[in-house]
């Protein structure tokens, strides 16, 4: 088959399921095949991987560049993402079976699944924007399924701070067009020519705070542990792992990578780095167990920042790679714990441990346990963070990953179904063991992309050592948490957001003013005088004229 | 300064002072009567402006079917509506008195700043007026030279029909209108109603007849017959026909069907849209002013009838 | 074929403006079921008239231009369509077409009686609307618009008051003196500019303010007609009229006003800053516009959020993107935006408000007549109780959403593309300060759009009781609306040059100091 | 000062009035006859920019152009006043008041 | 003869402007609507009628002549029929404002 073909198929596949709900019958019936809609996107993202040469474009516009590319960044984590989407796909149509709306389930999902995958092939500034804005937008009806007050406030500061994220992209998308020469909208074109915009400073700031927004960067990362516990399981799995990853590979794109931004990267990494430890911190005191995964992903996506950051600083695309690694394995991992959680609930408290050994080799993965894929991304990123303050700073927020993910394991283990004969439908426990497997395995394969080999680095003593003491002091952290954390204070859930509790008297107060404003406006005398001024102050500017 | 000039300020004065007492007068009836006052003298400005075809209408249409109309609800005002009415604050009224006046000065200093000598259409009309046929320059700007302002005026008097008639409440549609309900018969209304019509329609075909050549023309001409059928209409004569008929429609549209007709003709006949042959421009003008003052007459006096209403709905009149 | 359409040109015009005016005739002497058999026969041709008119602006490449009566201005009168007139005409005739099809359902004359009040006057007074904005749009004589004008609010106001209830009768009795008082001063401009120039005709009067030293009467008229047009398009803060007016007419003609009517005086303050006195447009006026725009969004933006009622929301919500109208002012006349010109060979702020006008109309329109539909089978519009409407009219729900999402300006729709030029535009010309107007608009529009969908798409309670079913082919018309101002977006842009053709936007305003 | 600018200052001082009287006038007939004085206003204004016009060759004491126009314009003026005066009837029918102002919430 | 006539007309129409100026008077001291009424008549009847025929012979003959008598006897008519009704209008104003139970007849 024609390969840019199978490439339009990947995005065309959900649009024509989505139209497909139209039909009433088809969208009952939806749910069971959402396992399906991913899958061209994956096998594009195989031939893509297996052939470097062979990457595809589809230019719709070509006079303005608008249209829809792969490279490889774009194709690992489109990769991930579909095996994601598919695996989590199945496990809703299990989850989700029996229980009123599954149709307006499946259409949310689509929508978001179409942006979401249409992100990471997104060529130009427009298609970018417009898949960006479906994934955000869409993923409301995600959260907000359940329908309950909490999933109704969840799905309110979500969209909020989604649309706020928007905006602040549409700006930059806009400060990039305006700085660029040429009609071409092309994301490599525009961002080529962003470090000589005179708006360079304006640009990197939105475009951070925009995407940092979307992936979970401190302080704007108060939506991950509001959202992500509303949602229902397999919403927040791809929540979690792969609708974040869109301010990643925003960032990805959209950074000047060749330019050397020494002052940014640092910035960068100075946010994650902070983000890593602050989301740890907030993570050990929730006892949801969604609650914690969601602060672990603030944290790792952190981390992910700060790789990308220290690339920006120096100007090497090097990191790109690392830290498109390191999300894709944080993808799978992540989907699969959130998975988990649901196994887990479903779960007989004496039938656990099959479960909760391979959730604990993913969990520590993020830390780094060898021989997890975790390792091996951890090891992608070693060179690129170095071995001064942030390598140390990296490996700390290792160690405090191992601490907040044993504090999951307690919390996770501790929500198991209370009835002794409950079991996890077959339809929730192979997806999750599916991308347990791939959490596990596939960095292997995706190793050699970002220069290692996985063979010699397991024979290293060093490397190993380097992967496993974080690990152990986490432990150690662990147990003084096991034992003294009761004393430690109670934050909710998106701890910065407390802040804002009052802020709907004072925006009441505000539209009361207005509306009274608009009561005296539309009086008739008023309007009257408004239009002579209105008339007068039309005129007399003219006639200062020269 | 000449005599005409103090018979001119004397003019202005009388005009700005009733203009001031329409605005101030207390009562409602008092500012309608003052207003009919002021359009009659204002339609002597027109005279003195050497505008007489605007004098004609504005006596006729500018004062006194407005006055009419203006009169017929000033009177049927229920005293409770006069009352609960607020007066506007007086700061309010200072700041309007101030823009108000600021408008008005930037317009004077602009009638004191028009160029000089005036740019003028005079000679341009005068020279083409001769294609027309016509003698009268007014007339051939209406209905040659911007013949498209004249044929969407007339639509103009359709679409308010419609709107009148739109506001007919309920188990109205279809009746007669309801506005003008005759007066007792025998009294003197009545001998009025009887003598003037045939002056009157005389006078109105005399206006629209002469309109070709003086001053005068569909607008004037209609506007009188209208005011005769009013008369009668008010004086219990005549009744106003009911909206349902389709006469009443036809008559109403002829005017502006037939314009419209001829002006579409004229593609083929004359080259373009609206345009006359020049060995028929006359005969066809006087048809269309023709079609029109007919038009132009019930469309008048239905504005002045008001929305159809079932008999029933005469009681419950305030 | 093409060239044809582009030889007779001048004959298309006056067809345009003829046809609705004619077929009113014929309805109202006809009269009866005989109204909306002639309306709905008129929609087709008349779209059909609106698509020859634009492609031979197009294929011709010119604007279209024919003297009547074979007289030339400035004794005669003209009509001219360029390539903003044309996307006016056809943007009338889609959107018409869609409220005829939609309204046949509620103006049909009962059955047994041979004619009624309402049916008569909406399908008449539709046909009048129609030839009063094509009036408008064609129009090249200040007075001959004047006229057009008043044929325009004498077929918007009854059209208020359709359903004779004592609110809406003062709506529309405060909406036609506003508007009088509006084409009053209007009228008042024009008469000056004939005092110091001798001619009505905008070709000639563009020419001769532009030659000679400036009157001082054309500063006068200017603001006196951009006050009463103003006044006629209802932006803040003299908008007094419209919310109650709006709100209160029926859901076929709140689209009508709501899309087309307000944008006919908008389309006539454009003409007069840009084709009757470009050289006049001081920055400080244009400002003073974009400001009262800006003033306009947040603040409709705002008392939409706080509406009980999904039409006031609407309304509201009019009064907000009117706003987004006038940012082009300043946008278009800035000097700065001439490189933008060259760049895209399709000037952003010119091309942008001209997509808002389009969008916006199809969009509000749609969203009106599903407000009708919701209003209809429940009974009422209180926004709090909508919940479950969702499931009960999806479609009309999916509309509605997706004709919001093009006013709040999200990809791919028309509002989008139209928001995405603007902001392009306001950056090009570092006037950054409209670029944080635009985006807060959008983020109000999200939210009043997030509290009818929220409420509408939630599962609680118990489903609503539809006091009438809803006719599936009304929600296909709406939906196609809603749809067609989305696609709006994924037009090619250089599909819009036709918004080029006729007028050289990149000259305004640069001469000045 | 000729008669003509006279009675363009009389115009002006009748559009400032009408305004005047339109904006501050309670009740809705009121604020109509304050339109027609307005509207009388610009026509007279109007009046005498044709008349400034005129005199320039035999038989046209005016420029006949304005004078089509105001005619033209006293005829939608008329027309306008019918339909608020129709508006207002049926106003006063229903309600029994004869303004417009906006009961406060009931549109709401 | 020209002399005569224009004297005539001179006369005539002094006349008339006396009449009105003695019907203004009238119209503006008289104490009640009636009383105003038989003033006001009085001026427009008469003097309008001296006004025409002090006119008369300065006008075109016949156009113009009838023309003014036209203009006269239609004032006259319409003088009267207003009149008319005036008076019953303040009658039955009167009779608001009063205490009577019937309205006069």
């Amino acid at each position: 088959m024609n390969f840019n073909l199978l490439f339009a198929l990947a995005l065309a596949t959900p649009v024509a399921l989505l139209l497909a709900c139209l039909w009433r019958p088809a969208r009952e019936r939806m749910l069971s095949l959402l396992v399906l809609a991913p899958l061209p996107a994956l096998a594009v993202a195989l031939v893509a991987l297996l052939d470097a040469d062979a990457m595809p474009a589809l230019m719709l516009d070509p006079g303005r560049q608008i249209g829809l590319s792969l490279d490889q960044p774009g194709a690992i984590l489109l990769g991930v993402a579909a095996l994601l989407w598919s695996a989590a796909g199945a496990y809703a149509a299990t989850y989700l079976r029996g229980k009123p709306h599954g149709g307006r389930f499946a259409i949310f999902w689509l929508l978001t699944l179409t942006g979401s995958l249409g992100v990471f092939v997104a060529a130009d500034l427009l298609s970018f924007y417009l898949t960006f804005a479906l994934v955000s937008l869409a993923a409301w009806g995600l959260v907000a399924h359940d329908d309950t007050p909490g999933a109704r406030r969840a799905g309110v500061i979500y969209l909020l701070l989604a649309v706020v994220g928007e905006v602040l992209l549409l700006l930059a998308f806009v400060l990039l067009d305006v700085a660029s020469p040429g009609a071409s909208l092309a994301i490599d074109t525009v961002v080529a020519t962003l470090p000589e915009s005179p708006w360079l400073a304006a640009t990197l700031a939105l475009l951070i705070a925009g995407f940092g927004l979307k992936a979970g960067l401190a302080p704007l990362h108060v939506w991950l542990p509001v959202a992500h516990p509303a949602a229902p399981m397999p919403a927040s799995a791809v929540l979690s792992g792969v609708i974040v990853k869109a301010g990643i590979i925003g960032l990805i794109r959209f950074l000047p990578w060749d330019a050397g931004l020494d002052w940014w990267g640092a910035a960068l990494t100075g946010i994650g780095l902070v983000t890593a430890f602050y989301a740890v911190a907030m993570g050990i005191v929730q006892s949801n167990p969604k609650t914690v995964l969601a602060y672990s992903t603030a944290s790792q996506m952190g981390l992910v920042a700060a790789i990308l950051g220290m690339g920006l600083a120096v100007g090497d695309r090097e990191a790109v790679t690392a830290g498109t690694v390191y999300a894709a394995h944080h993808l799978l991992a992540k989907g699969a714990l959130f998975l988990a959680v649901g196994v887990f609930a479903a779960t007989a408290r004496r039938r656990l441990w099959p479960v909760l050994v391979p959730a604990a080799i993913l969990a520590l993965g993020f830390a780094g346990l060898p021989p997890t894929g975790g390792f091996l991304a951890k090891l992608a990123a070693k060179p690129v963070l170095g071995s001064g303050l942030v390598g140390l700073l990296a490996s700390l927020a290792a160690a405090g990953s191992t601490l907040l993910m044993i504090h999951f394991l307690y919390r996770a283990a501790a929500s198991a179904s209370p009835d002794p004969g409950a079991r996890a439908a077959a339809g929730l426990v192979w997806p999750w063991w599916l991308l347990f497997l791939a959490a596990l395995l596939l960095p292997w394969t995706l190793a050699p992309l970002a220069g290692l080999s996985p063979w010699s680095v397991m024979t290293d003593r060093s490397l190993l050592w380097s992967g496993l003491w974080p690990i152990l002091a986490g432990g150690v952290l662990a147990l003084a948490l096991q034992r003294w954390g009761a004393r430690l204070p109670r934050v909710p859930e998106g701890d910065l957001l407390a802040l804002f509790t009052g802020s709907p008297r004072w925006a009441n107060a505000v539209g009361e003013m207005l509306e009274r404003t608009e009561t005296w406006l539309r009086q008739w005398p008023v309007a009257g005088l408004s239009l002579l001024i209105l008339t007068l102050v039309l005129w007399l500017p003219m006639l200062t004229r020269p | 300064m000449s005599a005409a000039l103090i018979v001119d300020l004397g003019l202005t004065l009388l005009i700005l002072g009733l203009g001031v007492w329409t605005v101030a007068a207390r009562s409602n009836n008092g500012a309608v009567v003052g207003y009919i006052a002021y359009g009659l003298l204002v339609a002597l400005v027109w005279v003195r402006l050497a505008a007489v075809d605007v004098a004609l209408t504005e006596a006729a249409i500018g004062s006194g079917l407005t006055g009419l109309l203006l009169l017929g609800v000033a009177t049927r005002l229920p005293r409770s509506a006069r009352l609960t009415r607020p007066p506007t604050g007086l700061g309010t009224r200072l700041l309007a008195g101030f823009l108000s006046a600021a408008v008005a000065g930037g317009l004077a200093a602009v009638v004191l700043l028009l160029p000089d000598p005036a740019p003028t259409l005079a000679p341009s009309v005068a020279a083409n007026l001769p294609a027309t046929g016509l003698g009268n320059p007014v007339t051939g700007v209406l209905i040659a030279f911007r013949a498209i302002d004249t044929l969407l005026e007339s639509v103009v008097l359709v679409f308010a029909i419609i709107g009148v008639w739109s506001l007919a409440p309920k188990d109205g549609w279809g009746e007669r209108p309801g506005w003008l309900r005759p007066a007792p018969l025998g009294s003197a209304l009545t001998l009025l109603a009887q003598l003037l019509p045939p002056i009157g329609i005389l006078v109105g075909i005399h206006l629209f007849w002469t309109g070709a050549t003086a001053p005068g023309g569909a607008f004037q001409g209609g506007a009188v017959l209208a005011a005769m059928w009013v008369l009668a209409m008010i004086a219990g004569l005549a009744r106003p026909p009911a909206v349902s008929r389709r006469w009443l429609r036809l008559m109403l549209v002829a005017g502006p069907a037939l314009f419209l007709t001829v002006g579409i003709a004229g593609i083929w006949l004359a080259g373009a849209f609206l345009a006359y042959p020049v060995a028929y421009a006359k005969p066809l003008i006087l048809v269309i002013e023709a079609a029109l003052t007919l038009s132009i007459a019930a469309a008048l006096g239905l504005l002045l009838a008001g929305p159809p209403e079932h008999p029933s709905a005469a009681e419950r009149q305030p | 074929m093409l060239s044809n359409l582009v030889a007779g040109g001048d004959r298309l015009l006056v067809l345009a403006l003829i046809l609705p005016v004619a077929s009113l005739m014929l309805a109202f002497v006809l009269g009866g079921r005989h109204a909306e058999r002639i309306a709905l026969a008129t929609l087709p041709i008349g779209l059909a008239v609106a698509v020859a008119i634009a492609a031979a602006v197009l294929h011709g490449d010119a604007p279209l231009h024919t003297d009547l009566g074979g007289w030339a201005p400035p004794l005669g009168v003209a009509l001219r369509a360029d390539g903003l007139s044309a996307i006016m005409l056809l943007t009338t005739a889609v959107v018409m077409v869609a409220v005829g099809l939609f309204a046949r359902a509620d103006f049909q004359v009962p059955p047994g009686t041979t004619e009624s009040r309402a049916p008569f006057a909406f399908w008449t007074l539709l046909l009048a609307l129609w030839a009063a904005l094509n009036a408008v749009f064609l129009g090249e004589d200040l007075f001959n618009l004047y006229v057009a004008l008043e044929l325009l609010t004498f077929a918007a106001i009854p059209l208020v008051c359709l359903d004779g209830r004592a609110q809406t009768l003062a709506a529309a009795l405060r909406y036609l003196v506003f508007a009088l008082l509006g084409s009053v001063l209007y009228l008042l401009g024009a008469a000056l500019l004939y005092g110091a120039y001798g001619t009505l005709d905008i070709g000639q009067l563009a020419a001769r303010i532009g030659g000679d030293p400036l009157e001082p009467a054309a500063l006068i008229a200017a603001a006196l007609m951009t006050a009463g047009l103003l006044a006629k398009t209802a932006l803040f803060p003299v908008h007094l009229w419209l919310p109650p007016a709006h709100a209160g007419a029926p859901a076929a003609a709140s689209a009508l006003l709501s899309a087309l009517a307000v944008k006919a005086s908008f389309f006539l303050i454009l003409r007069i800053w840009f084709d009757v006195m470009p050289e006049l447009l001081a920055q400080m006026a244009a400002q003073v516009l974009a400001a009262l725009g800006a003033a306009a969004i947040l603040f409709g933006g705002v008392l939409a959020l706080r509406q009980a009622r999904l039409k006031m929301l609407i309304a509201y919500s009019t009064i907000a993107q009117i706003g987004y109208l006038f940012l082009i002012f300043p946008l278009v006349a800035s000097p700065e935006t001439a490189p933008l010109a060259e760049l895209r060979n399709a000037p952003g702020a010119w091309t942008g408000g001209a997509l808002q006008l389009v969008s916006h109309a199809c969009a509000k329109a749609a969203m009106f007549m599903a407000a009708g539909l919701i209003a209809a089978s429940l009974g009422h519009d209180r926004i709090r109780d909508l919940g479950g409407i969702g499931r009960a009219l999806p479609m009309t729900l999916f509309a509605f959403g997706i004709a919001g999402m093009s006013l709040m300006g999200l990809p791919p729709s028309g509002g989008f593309m139209a928001k995405w030029l603007l902001l392009l535009a306001a950056m090009q010309c570092g006037q950054w300060w409209w670029m944080l107007v635009i985006l807060a608009g959008g983020l109000l529009t999200g939210a009043y759009l997030y509290r009818v969908l929220a409420t509408a798409l939630s599962t609680q309670g118990p489903s609503p009781v539809l006091v009438k079913p809803v006719d599936r082919s009304r929600e296909w018309v709406v939906l196609g609306l809603a749809l067609i101002s989305v696609l709006l977006g994924l037009v090619p842009l250089s599909s819009f040059s036709l918004i080029q053709i006729g007028r050289d936007v990149s000259g305004i305003g640069v001469g000045l100091p | 000062m000729s008669s003509v600018t006279l009675f363009g200052l009389c115009g002006a001082a009748l559009v400032g009035l009408g305004l005047y009287g339109l904006i501050v006038l309670p009740g809705a007939l009121r604020r109509i006859i304050a339109f027609n004085l307005l509207g009388s206003g610009v026509f007279l204004l109007f009046g005498v920019i044709a008349r400034r016009g005129g005199g320039v060759i035999a038989g046209t004491g005016s420029d006949p152009v304005p004078q089509a126009l105001i005619i033209t314009g006293l005829v939608v003026a008329f027309a306008a006043t019918a339909l608020a005066v129709a508006l207002l009837r049926r106003l006063l029918q229903e309600t029994g008041r004869d303004d417009w102002d906006e009961d406060e919430r009931s549109d709401r | 003869m020209t002399l005569a006539l224009t004297l005539f007309t001179l006369i005539a129409i002094s006349l008339g402007a006396i009449f009105f100026l003695a019907g203004t008077v009238g119209l503006l001291r008289f104490p009640d609507t009636l009383t105003r009424l038989h003033a006001l008549t009085k001026a427009d009847n008469l003097g309008l009628g001296l006004i025409v025929l002090g006119l008369l012979p300065q006008v075109d003959w016949p156009v113009g002549g009838l023309k003014l008598i036209a203009v006269w006897l239609v004032v006259l008519l319409a003088g009267a029929t207003v009149g008319q009704l005036m008076a019953k209008a303040a009658r039955s104003d009167a009779w608001n404002g009063s205490t009577d139970l019937e309205p006069p007849r």
